[in-house]
């Protein structure tokens, strides 16, 4: 096995990568994309001190976080199906009304 | 440099063996799908009264090849204003899908790649549902309505019925106990029955499942020829295309597998227990035999010299085999490999079986519409996936709690499974007129 | 060396298209790199032993998510041109925020040793060979010790079910409702 | 209301209308039929025919032929039923000259008339079969073909476009083994029809893909013009052989069915019935081939009175007229030809509308169009 920090970095590579997309991305889809990135970066860290430590809960949780990443991910394509269909628009920043 | 090779060696040392069978997968199943389709395109001609492939080899026995090497010298077209990247790449996806998900399998006690893999049938699931992303970008890439109609229903049909399979096999498994592939089918000699007299509700359902997802007929929907021309394929021409081709081949020989060790008992042959039936051993080199006495019988009919040496060509590798097979039975220094032999054997004709099934289905029925593929897969195959891994459930609680009779704990609660089908099928059915009475009502295709 | 020789494939491939998966226009490209680097973490997930949390990121993740992305993607046909971004002074923002947050961990990481407890390098960890049957672990784990979240992750899902027909039904003008 | 919705909002997804095209050159657009659809996902918003791409002229290479030498080309309207369309114009210009072929003709006519009908409609069950998604019935529908079109190949030399009448009665006497060889053919039918019944009639499938599919009712029949087995299946009683007999059809007896609901279900039951009641047609008729002449009292040149005339027949897609106006010459001054197909084919756009692009076909499939009759 390699060092944790070795993995660490791994993960926080992808963080960043997946922030970088949340912030900059136009598209909604794309930046919905990039939180599921966020979450897969965390749930490395997860795996990694579950097998560090010898305990499975890390696992359980990383479980946890991806059935979250699927929930999250059927109401958000929902919200944007039902917005797309609205607007006829996926980009972020001509999302600007409360109601119409 | 020195470490790096000396690492390099120990790998290989290692793990040469899994390498050597993967590298033989990766080279015989082309092979294999190409003469499955000589066999299907044989058997729909035999059902369709007339003869099929006759010319290239006798009883058209090279047609495989004869079309491998059209397909691979074909020009490669890639449509202007494709995606040409992931058109090009698409192909590749879906046929190593296929293949890797192989990887894990058994086809019969000693022949497979990889062993004891904790995730074994759930890994094969898994791999092979990728194949679903070859299929869906490439008929994005090709920029043509009917390629893209064909990857979305594709899709929609994939995602819906792998659920629906998904929860039916999850009947066999409770019964194992195990996702290990070695240790299902050991579960089955131990248990002296086949999973599919246990829980036969999950292996109905499976196999419906299994041919929508294979996109065969009465669920092809996605290359429905008559309607959309090819599907996702239409705008693919020779290599290409023979790689999707194959691909879909090779995952039907993978659902095959799957099928037969979750409930037909994988290698083990008819009866394993019953010490008088051992004569049975001896029947696969009989078999093999007289294919090739058919063959030689066959021989003597060809038109062209040629075609007659084939003939005897084909009767004497089938002796061959023969030869193989009967050796542990003749030689007792060899009887260690023949459960191994026999294994196979059994594994490759209850695969074939399952495969006859598809067949036979295609050229006999119908094609669904896709609206109602949505509604059987959501309507009336997931509740009773569900419905039955309740039931199978409850019946092993009955069984491990209570003490009962595990036949009678079953065959009651299977009656309980089949019960809701019919309410199910009556509730669609009851569904299906009031749609029908105002026509043009929209219901939403994909959303099933 | 093995072990290593993953890792660094794993990584690469997953670093690599994560940030192409950023910077692509097309948001079907976009999703292509992301399941490349879902399937290069289920690399990493496998390295480390966890083969259920592999196959559940296959099956889930690419098989469930992704494909929801993608037809997601293919349905609303996107024509919008994207060429005009209006983001710039937020890209950069962002890639100073991301710099900062990997000097704190890097740092983090690289002083842990001085922290109290002997900080992340564990070396207790059970060699390859050792560890109990993962899947067996994990649901005695999923099924005894935390069933309550269990549960409360299935009936999130039911909630998140229930939503997204609700927000994608196809509610037409001019109904009532 | 929903049509309101989709004027405002397009479609589901309030994307663009997706505009499919189909043909010419598809699989199952039976030749070279072009259909454009517009579709909201899979659903049709509209259609529209795009025909003409066998466009012949044959109507006004008519006027540039004697009356003998445009015989022919009439087969090469509805080829899959090219003796119903020599029928139909021999007996016209028959009538335009006023003349009657003789009882020997008329009934051998009837004979070859009825299989061609059967011809018809097996080549109508394969083809829709096999766009439904049904492979095999399509072999076993051409294996029956076949032995008639052996018939005809033994009686006049051609199969498919087999220019078997004459104006005025028949140019061949029916071959020695006519009779056995229609019977022998009428016998096997009755098997291997419900061999096809068996492998369709019940199945849930195809009950699922054709029932309440591409329903035309009788008014809408009526008023698009629509023959033949599509306007029986509306549940009008309406065939011409019954209606305003021709040849030797008021000899025999028959029944018409006629459907319900006038959907593709029931268009498939009626072409199915009609191929049994042609069979019975066919086993009556060559009980009692009257003795006789074959050639009525027509002579080598052909020169009707001036005068127009309109005969109509039932061929297997439906009414075939013939509007013949003369000017006294050898040559037709004007030939005009209602194609059962290309009016047929109007319905396309009121039977598909609402339906899955799969119905597309099955609907195209039922109405049986051969595109070399809807274009000429």
């Amino acid at each position: 096995m390699m060092s944790p920090a070795h993995y660490l970095f791994l993960s926080l590579a992808l963080f960043m990568i997946g922030c970088i997309g949340v912030v900059t991305r136009r598209n909604v889809i794309v930046v919905l994309m990039s939180i599921e990135l966020i979450l897969n970066a965390v749930n490395i860290n997860l795996v990694l001190f579950s097998r560090v430590f010898g305990d499975v809960a890390g696992q359980v949780f990383a479980l946890f976080i991806i059935a979250d990443a699927a929930a999250e991910a059927a109401v958000g394509l929902g919200i944007i199906i039902a917005f797309f269909r609205n607007r006829e628009t996926l980009l972020a920043d001509e999302m600007d009304l409360l109601k119409w | 440099m020195n470490a790096t090779l000396q690492a390099l060696l120990q790998f290989l040392q290692t793990w040469w063996v899994e390498l050597v069978c993967g590298v033989v997968i990766v080279a015989v199943v082309p092979l294999i799908a190409g003469y499955v389709v000589l066999v299907e395109r044989k058997l729909m001609a035999d059902m369709q009264a007339r003869l099929g492939p006759m010319r290239v080899g006798p009883h058209g026995l090279l047609q495989p090849i004869a079309d491998a090497v059209k397909l691979l010298i074909k020009e490669d077209i890639i449509p202007r204003d494709s995606d040409a990247l992931i058109f090009w790449f698409a192909p590749v996806i879906s046929m190593v899908a296929a293949l890797t998900s192989m990887g894990a399998l058994y086809f019969g006690p000693s022949f497979r790649v990889a062993q004891g893999i904790n995730i074994g049938i759930l890994f094969v699931i898994g791999v092979s549902s990728l194949g679903f992303l070859g299929i869906i970008l490439g008929g994005w890439a090709s920029n043509s309505h009917y390629s893209i109609i064909g990857a979305i229903r594709s899709t929609a049909q994939l995602v819906s019925y792998e659920t629906a399979g998904g929860l039916a096999i999850i009947a066999a498994l409770l019964l194992a106990g195990t996702l290990r592939i070695s240790a299902i089918v050991d579960a089955q000699a131990e248990q002296r029955v086949w999973f599919i007299f246990l829980a036969p509700v999950g292996f109905f359902i499976y196999l419906v499942a299994s041919i929508a997802e294979t996109n065969r007929a009465p669920f092809d929907l996605p290359e429905a020829e008559s309607e959309l021309v090819a599907g996702y394929m239409t705008e693919y021409s020779g290599f290409r295309w023979a790689l999707y081709f194959l691909g879909e081949y090779a995952n039907m020989i993978v659902v095959a597998s799957v099928a037969t060790t979750l409930f037909l008992g994988g290698w083990l042959r008819p009866f394993p227990n019953v010490h008088w039936l051992n004569w049975l051993d001896g029947l696969p080199p009989l078999i093999i035999a007289l294919a090739g006495i058919y063959s030689i019988y066959r021989a003597g009919k060809q038109p062209v010299w040629v075609q007659s040496w084939f003939m005897w060509a084909v009767a004497f590798a089938c002796f061959a085999v023969a030869a193989i097979f009967a050796a542990p039975i003749a030689f007792a220094p060899l009887r260690f490999a023949l459960p191994g032999l026999n294994g196979a054997f059994w594994f490759l004709v209850k695969v074939s079986a399952y495969i006859y099934v598809f067949m036979w289905l295609r050229f006999t029925l119908p094609r669904y519409r896709f609206d109602q593929l949505m509604h059987l897969g959501w309507y009336i195959l997931i509740p009773l996936a569900i419905v039955n891994v309740f039931s199978v459930g409850v019946a092993m609680l009955l069984e491990s709690e209570f003490g009962w009779n595990r036949w009678l704990a079953l065959i009651i609660t299977t009656a309980f499974t089949l019960a809701v089908s019919v309410y199910l099928v009556h509730l669609h059915d009851k569904r299906a007129v009031m749609a029908s009475t105002g026509r043009g009502v929209i219901s939403d295709s994909y959303a099933g | 060396m093995l072990d290593s020789v993953l890792f660094y494939f794993f990584a690469g491939v997953a670093v690599l298209s994560a940030a192409l998966m950023v910077t692509r226009r097309n948001a079907v490209h976009s999703a292509v790199f992301l399941i490349t680097t879902l399937l290069a973490t289920a690399g990493i997930f496998l390295q480390l032993r966890a083969e259920f949390l592999f196959i559940a990121q296959i099956i889930l993740y690419v098989g469930g998510i992704m494909v929801l992305f993608i037809f997601v993607i293919m349905l609303v046909r996107l024509d919008v041109a994207l060429h005009h971004i209006r983001f710039r002074m937020q890209r950069f923002v962002a890639v100073l925020v991301a710099l900062a947050l990997a000097f704190e961990v890097t740092v983090i990481v690289l002083l842990a040793g001085k922290l109290p407890g002997g900080g992340l390098f564990v070396q207790g960890a059970a060699p390859a060979d050792k560890l109990p049957p993962n899947t067996e672990e994990l649901a005695k784990s999923l099924f005894s010790s935390y069933l309550l979240p269990f549960e409360i992750a299935s009936v999130l899902l039911l909630v998140a079910m229930v939503g997204a027909v609700v927000m994608a039904k196809n509610r037409r003008r001019g109904d009532a409702s | 209301m929903q049509d309101d919705a989709l004027q405002n909002n397009g479609t589901l997804l309030g994307a663009d209308e997706l505009v499919l095209n189909m043909g010419p050159q598809h699989p199952s657009t039976h030749g070279v039929l072009r259909v454009k659809l517009k579709l909201d996902g899979e659903r049709v918003r509209g259609t529209e025919c795009v025909i003409g791409y066998l466009h012949r002229g044959v109507e006004k290479i008519a006027e540039n032929r004697t009356y003998q030498q445009f015989a022919p080309y009439v087969d090469r309207m509805d080829y899959v039923a090219a003796v119903s369309n020599g029928l139909g114009y021999c007996e016209a210009v028959e009538k335009l000259l006023n003349v009657e072929a003789p009882d020997r003709a008329k009934v051998i006519r009837t004979i070859l008339t009825e299989l061609q009908r059967i011809a018809s409609h097996l080549v109508w069950l394969g083809t829709h079969a096999l766009d439904i998604g049904a492979l095999t019935p399509l072999f076993y529908c051409f294996r029956e073909r076949e032995e008639i079109l052996k018939i005809f190949e033994k009686y006049c030399g051609a199969r498919l476009t087999t220019h078997a009448f004459r104006i005025g009665g028949l140019q061949y006497e029916a071959y020695d083994e006519f009779e056995k060889d229609v019977e022998r053919f009428c016998k096997d039918f009755e098997r291997r029809i419900q061999d096809y019944a068996d492998l369709l009639t019940g199945n849930s499938i195809w009950i699922g893909r054709t029932r309440n599919i591409g329903v035309l009712n009788a008014a809408d029949c009526i008023a698009l013009g629509a023959t033949g087995p599509i306007l029986r299946a509306a549940g009008v009683k309406w065939d011409l052989r019954k209606a305003q007999p021709y040849a030797a059809y008021d000899r025999y007896q028959f029944e018409i069915p006629v459907g319900t609901n006038g959907d593709t279900y029931d268009r498939y039951m009626v072409r199915m019935e009609e191929m049994r009641q042609s069979r019975l047609i066919c086993l009556q008729a060559i009980e009692n081939i009257p003795a006789g002449p074959i050639f009525g009292k027509v002579g080598k040149v052909i020169k009707p009175a001036p005068g127009e005339v309109y005969h109509a027949i039932e061929a297997p897609k439906g009414i075939l007229g013939y509007y013949i106006v003369s000017d006294g010459s050898t040559q037709p001054y004007r030939v005009r030809i209602r194609p059962p197909s290309f009016v047929n084919l109007q319905a396309l756009d009121t039977m598909i509308r609402g339906h899955l692009v799969a119905d597309v076909v099955a609907v195209i499939g039922t109405l049986d169009i051969v595109l070399g009759e809807v274009d000429r």
